[in-house]
C-alpha cells in the first residue's frame, strides 16, 4: 500500500486534526465524535445542518463544513458509516432553536445510525428532520431495492440547504430546497481503478488494464458492469446517455454540469471530461450554465469520475450562486 | 428475576475475541462485492467491549447484555453497528425477563435478534445478508432445544448448520446493503455477515467444549 | 494506460478547450499557441503577467489565470516546454504599456523558449521582463549546474505578482516582489508513484512497492534518491529536514505551509501530512499562518506530496490574502 | 553565392522522417533519468517541416535551412526546440555564405551548429549532452575531408563514430538538462539527444548509400 499513512486506525482522525489545523479561526475539532463543527455553531437564528457518511470521499463532507454549507460533519472511519453516538452527540452539540437538518447519503449504515439518532434526539427535544439525497442512477430504484446511493450530487445539496440555512430559512423551508435539489439531480460514475482502503492496504478489487467500472458508486464496491476501456468521447457518451434521459434533461434546459474526481485522476483530465460533456450536451440542446470541475466526492484513491446535472432555475441558481466559505478551497 | 451471567459472558466473550481475530477475513470476504469495511467496523467495536471488560455491570444476564448492546450500536460504524446493535439490545430484553438462560431461553434470544435486525434494516430471509445464516440456525436451535438435547449438541449442530447456510448465501443475489448494488454480479460469492455469523458460532461450539473439557479435567 | 483521453496529441488543447467552455465570461482560448487568457486583457494600466511551462502540472498554469493572478499562461506539451513561437505570440498578444512579466520555472527548455522570446518581443518594442522560480531544494546550486527547479512553490509567486499587478504595480515593482517571495520559498518532493504521459502511454520509471523517490521534480523524472516507504510522520521528518535549514526558517517566523498533491494522491492524505506538519513545525517554534493544502502543481497522476514553506512578513500577506478569480475553483 | 539546395534537402529529409520514426525510441532513452517528451517533441516538429515540406523556399540551400530552422526553432517544445533550432540556423547561416554545399562547407555548418548548440543552452562536452556526439563527428568528419575521403566513406565513418560517442555517454554524469537534477543517477544509461545523433547519422550514411545505388542502377 503506498499511501501517506501512520497507524491506519488513525487515519481519519489524524486527517480530521489537519483539518482544524488548517483553519483555526473557523473551525473546530471534537475527537470524541469524529466531528468537525463551525467555530461558531450553533446559532440558534440558523438552522443547523449536520452530513455524516464514511470517510474515504473527501473534500465530503468534513472539508465542506462552514460559512454557507455544513454546520458539522461526523464522519465514521473509512467506508463505514459514523457510529450512532457519533451522530447522536454531533447532533446535541449542534442543537439549534430553528432546528437541525440531517443529510444522509442514503446507505443502509448511514440511514440507520442517522434514523436511530434522530429518534433519540426528538426524544430529547431536538427538532430534527433528516433529508435523504440519491443521485446516482447506477442503481436501480425499486420498491425491493435499497434506493439509489447520495453520490457527488451530495454537494449541490449540501451548498442549496447551506445558503438558505445562512440566509435564515425555517426548517421546513431548508428541507423543502434540499429536496428540491435533490430531485433535479443526478450523477454517474465510472472508475479506472479500484481503491486501497488504508486499513485494508490493498485494492477492493481487480481491474484488467484495460478494463473499467461502470456506475460505480463511491465505496469502492464493484460498479454494475465491467467494459473495455474507450475513448473520453465514448465515456462521456455512456455517461450522459445515463444520466440525461434519467431524469430527464431535456432541449431547453440549463444545468450546472459537474465533472467530479474519483480521487486518482488529475484535474487535467477532468477538464478534458468537461469540455467534451460540455459540446455533447449543448448538441442536445442543454446548456451548462455553472461549471464545477474538480473532486468532489471521492473514493479514497480510486482513478475514475463522474459526471452529474443539476436542472437550474432562478432559485436553485441563486442558492448555488452565494458565497461560502469552506476547508477546501484554493486561496 | 436475575439470570446468572455466566453462560452469557462466556459467549460474548468468544464472539468479541472472534470478531476482533477475524478483522482481515471479514474484510476480504466483504471487499469481494462490499466496500471491505465489515471486519474493520466489527473489530473496532469489540476491541471496546473487550476493553471495558471489567468494568461492565455483570449483576445480572440481562443488564451485561444491555451494556454490551449500547456499545456495539453507538460505537460499531457501517451498517453493523446499528444492526448488530439491535439484535444484541433484543436479546438483552429477552434475557432481563428470564431467572435463568437455559436453552428456551437461548432460543428466545435468538428469535428476538432476528425480529430486531428485520426491523431494523428491513431484510427478509432469502436477501443475503446475515439472517441467512442466523435463521437457519435459530430453527436448528429451536428444534434440538425441544427435544432436550444438551447444550454441546446444540452448538455442534448448529455450527455445522450456519456453514451451511452461510455457503448456500453463494448462490443468491444481495437484495439489501451495499452488495445490492452490483446487482446479479453479487452472485458467486459468500455474504460476508452470514459467513462471519458461521464463523462465531463454530468458534463458540469449539470454545464451549473445551471449557468442558477444562471443568471436567 | 488508464486515463480519459482521446488522441493523446490532442490531450492538451482538448483540457484547454475545457477549461475555456468552463470560463466562458472570464477565460479567452487561443488554440493557434495554447494560450489561455483573461478575457479582459491586456489592460494597458497594469502590467500584464504570463507563465509558460510544459503541461501536466495542473491546475498550473493554466487554470491558475484570472483576476489577481495570471493574465495568460500558454503551455507546451505534457512536460515539454511551450515552442518559442507559442511564447512569442502570446507576448504579443498579451503587450501592455505597463510592461509585461514572464514567469518561468528555470527549466533549461522554458528558460530558452522565454529567452529568445523576450529577445523578440523586446526587438517589437514591447517592454518584457523575466523572472525565475527556483524554490525545489532536491537540486544541488552550484555554477556548474542547471540551478534549482522551480516547483509547487510557483503558485506563492503567481499570487503575489498578480496580487501586485492588480493593484497597479509597475513592472519593477512586481518583479521586486516576485523575487522577494521566490526568495523566501523552498519545497520538496516525494513521490509514491511514477507517473504516465498520455502520449507514452506506460509510467515514467518503475517504483517498487515499498519505495518511494525522495526529491522529485514535477516532470516525472526520478528523484535524488530512492528509499523506503515509511511512516507519515517520518516523511514529514525528512520532508522538513530538507527544507526548514534550507533558507533557513528559524524559531519565531510566521509561516504559509503547503501540502501539495502531485495528482494521485487524495485530500485526506494531504491533510493528515498538513496536521503533522503544522505540529512538527510548531515544535521548532515555526508559526504556521496560512495553509494551503491540495492540488497546485502536479505531476500528471503521480501519487505523492511536496511541502512548501513561505516566510511570511505584513506585505508578502497581504498579497497573498488578496482576492483572485481563476479557473481551478471549488464553487 | 546560392548553394544548389539537392544534398541539403536530402539530408533534412532522412532525418525529418527518422524523428518521426524514432518517436518511441527516443521518448523510451529520454524517460531513463528525462521526463520522456524528447521522441515526441521531435516528432511533433518535423512533422510540420514533413507537412510543409512542398512550400519550403528552395531557392537555395541556406535559405531552405533557415526555413526548416524557423519551424524546429519556434514550433518544437522542449530543450530541443530552442537547441536544434539555433543548430538549423546557425547551419544556414553557412550555408548562405556557400555557392556549393561541399565536404569543407559540411564540416564549417556542423562547426557553427555546435557553436549554436553551446551558446543557446551553455553546455560543453562532457556534461551528456548531444553535443557529446557532434563534436566527435564533426572533428572525424573534418579529418576525412581534409584527406579528400568522397562522400560515402566519410558518412559511414561519421555514423561508426557517433555511435560510440553516443555509447560512451553512458559513464557520464548529467550536468545539463533535466537528467541533471537525477545526480549520480544520470550515470549508467547513454544520453538520448547523444543516441538520437548517432541514429540520424547512421540513417543519413544509409540512405545516401541507397540513393547512390539507385542512381547507378
Ligand atoms: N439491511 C440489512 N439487513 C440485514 N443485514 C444486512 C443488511 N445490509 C447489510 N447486511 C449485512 O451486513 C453485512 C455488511 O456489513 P458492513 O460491511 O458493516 O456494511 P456496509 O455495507 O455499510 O459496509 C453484509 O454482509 C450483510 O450480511
Ligand atoms: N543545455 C543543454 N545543452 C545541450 N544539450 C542539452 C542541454 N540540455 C539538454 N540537452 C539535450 O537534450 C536532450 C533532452 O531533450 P528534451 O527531452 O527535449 O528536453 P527536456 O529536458 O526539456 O525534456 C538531452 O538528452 C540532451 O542531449
Ligand atoms: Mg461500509
Ligand atoms: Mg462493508
Ligand atoms: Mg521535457
Ligand atoms: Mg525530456
Amino acid at each position: 500500500m503506498k499511501k501517506f499513512v501512520n497507524d491506519p486506525k488513525q487515519f481519519v482522525p489524524q486527517m480530521l486534526r489537519g483539518i482544524a489545523l488548517a483553519n483555526p479561526d473557523t473551525l473546530r475539532y471534537v475527537p470524541e465524535y469524529n466531528l468537525i463543527m463551525r467555530a461558531d455553531a450553533p446559532r440558534q437564528d440558523k438552522v443547523s445542518i449536520i452530513q455524516g457518511s464514511g470517510s474515504g470521499h473527501e473534500p465530503a463532507h468534513v472539508m465542506t463544513v462552514g460559512k454557507g454549507m455544513l454546520d458539522g460533519a461526523c464522519p465514521g472511519d473509512v467506508f463505514a458509516a459514523p457510529p450512532m453516538d457519533y451522530v447522536y452527540e454531533s447532533v446535541k452539540l449542534l442543537a439549534s432553536d430553528k432546528g437541525v437538518l440531517l443529510l444522509v447519503n442514503n446507505y443502509t449504515g448511514d440511514k440507520m445510525a442517522f434514523e436511530m439518532a434522530q429518534e433519540m434526539s426528538s426524544a430529547d427535544g431536538i427538532k430534527v428532520q433528516t433529508l435523504f439525497i440519491n443521485d446516482d442512477v447506477a442503481v436501480e430504484d425499486s420498491t425491493w431495492t435499497v434506493g439509489r446511493r447520495g453520490v457527488a450530487g451530495n454537494f449541490f445539496v449540501m451548498k442549496a440547504v447551506g445558503a438558505a440555512a445562512e440566509a435564515g430559512a425555517d426548517l421546513d423551508e431548508v428541507v423543502r430546497i434540499g429536496e428540491k435539489v435533490n430531485s433535479v439531480t443526478r450523477t454517474i460514475g465510472i472508475a479506472l481503478t479500484a481503491c486501497t482502503p488504508p486499513a485494508k492496504g490493498s485494492p477492493l478489487f481487480d481491474l484488467g488494464a484495460d478494463e473499467i467500472e461502470v456506475g460505480v458508486g463511491i465505496h469502492g464496491e464493484p460498479g454494475r458492469r465491467r467494459a473495455k476501456l474507450v475513448s473520453a468521447d465514448e465515456i462521456v457518451d455512456e455517461m450522459l446517455d445515463a444520466v440525461v434521459p434519467d431524469l430527464p434533461y431535456t432541449s431547453g434546459d440549463s444545468v450546472a454540469l459537474m465533472i467530479n474526481g474519483l480521487g486518482g485522476t488529475p484535474i487535467s483530465e477532468l477538464y478534458l471530461l468537461f469540455g467534451i460533456a460540455h459540446e455533447k450536451l449543448a448538441a442536445r440542446g442543454i446548456a451548462v450554465r455553472r461549471s464545477y470541475v474538480g473532486e468532489y466526492c471521492t473514493s479514497l484513491d480510486m482513478a475514475g469520475a463522474s459526471l452529474t446535472l443539476v436542472r437550474l432555475d432562478p432559485e436553485i441558481d441563486a442558492l448555488l450562486d452565494a458565497p461560502a466559505e469552506i476547508a477546501y478551497r484554493v486561496f | 428475576m436475575a439470570a446468572d451471567v455466566g453462560d452469557v459472558e462466556f459467549v460474548v466473550r468468544v464472539i468479541a475475541q472472534s470478531a476482533v481475530e477475524n478483522e482481515i477475513y471479514f474484510g476480504d470476504l466483504d471487499s469481494v462485492v462490499g466496500d471491505g469495511d465489515f471486519g474493520y467496523s466489527l473489530a473496532r467495536g469489540f476491541e471496546i467491549v473487550l476493553e471495558q471488560w471489567d468494568t461492565l455491570d455483570r449483576s445480572d444476564a440481562g443488564t451485561f447484555l444491555q451494556k454490551v448492546a449500547m456499545i456495539i450500536a453507538g460505537r460499531i460504524g457501517g451498517t453493523s453497528g446499528p444492526l448488530w446493535g439491535t439484535a444484541f439490545l433484543r436479546a438483552a430484553t429477552v434475557a432481563k425477563s428470564r431467572d435463568v438462560i437455559d436453552g428456551p431461553a437461548a432460543v428466545e434470544m435468538l428469535s428476538a435478534a432476528i425480529e430486531g435486525i428485520k426491523a431494523r434494516g428491513g431484510a427478509e430471509v432469502g436477501e443475503k445478508t446475515l439472517l441467512d445464516a442466523l435463521v437457519p440456525v435459530r430453527d436448528d436451535v429451536a428444534t434440538l432445544v425441544a427435544q432436550g438435547l444438551r447444550a454441546q449438541a446444540v452448538l455442534d449442530s448448529a455450527a455445522v448448520t450456519a456453514r451451511a447456510a452461510a455457503e448456500a448465501t453463494t448462490v443468491m443475489q444481495a437484495r439489501r446493503g451495499r452488495a445490492s448494488y452490483t446487482g446479479e454480479r453479487s452472485i458467486g460469492s459468500p455474504d460476508a455477515g452470514a459467513v462471519a455469523v458461521a464463523v462465531l458460532i463454530e468458534r463458540i461450539a469449539d470454545q464451549w467444549s473445551e471449557r468442558e473439557a477444562a471443568r471436567a479435567g
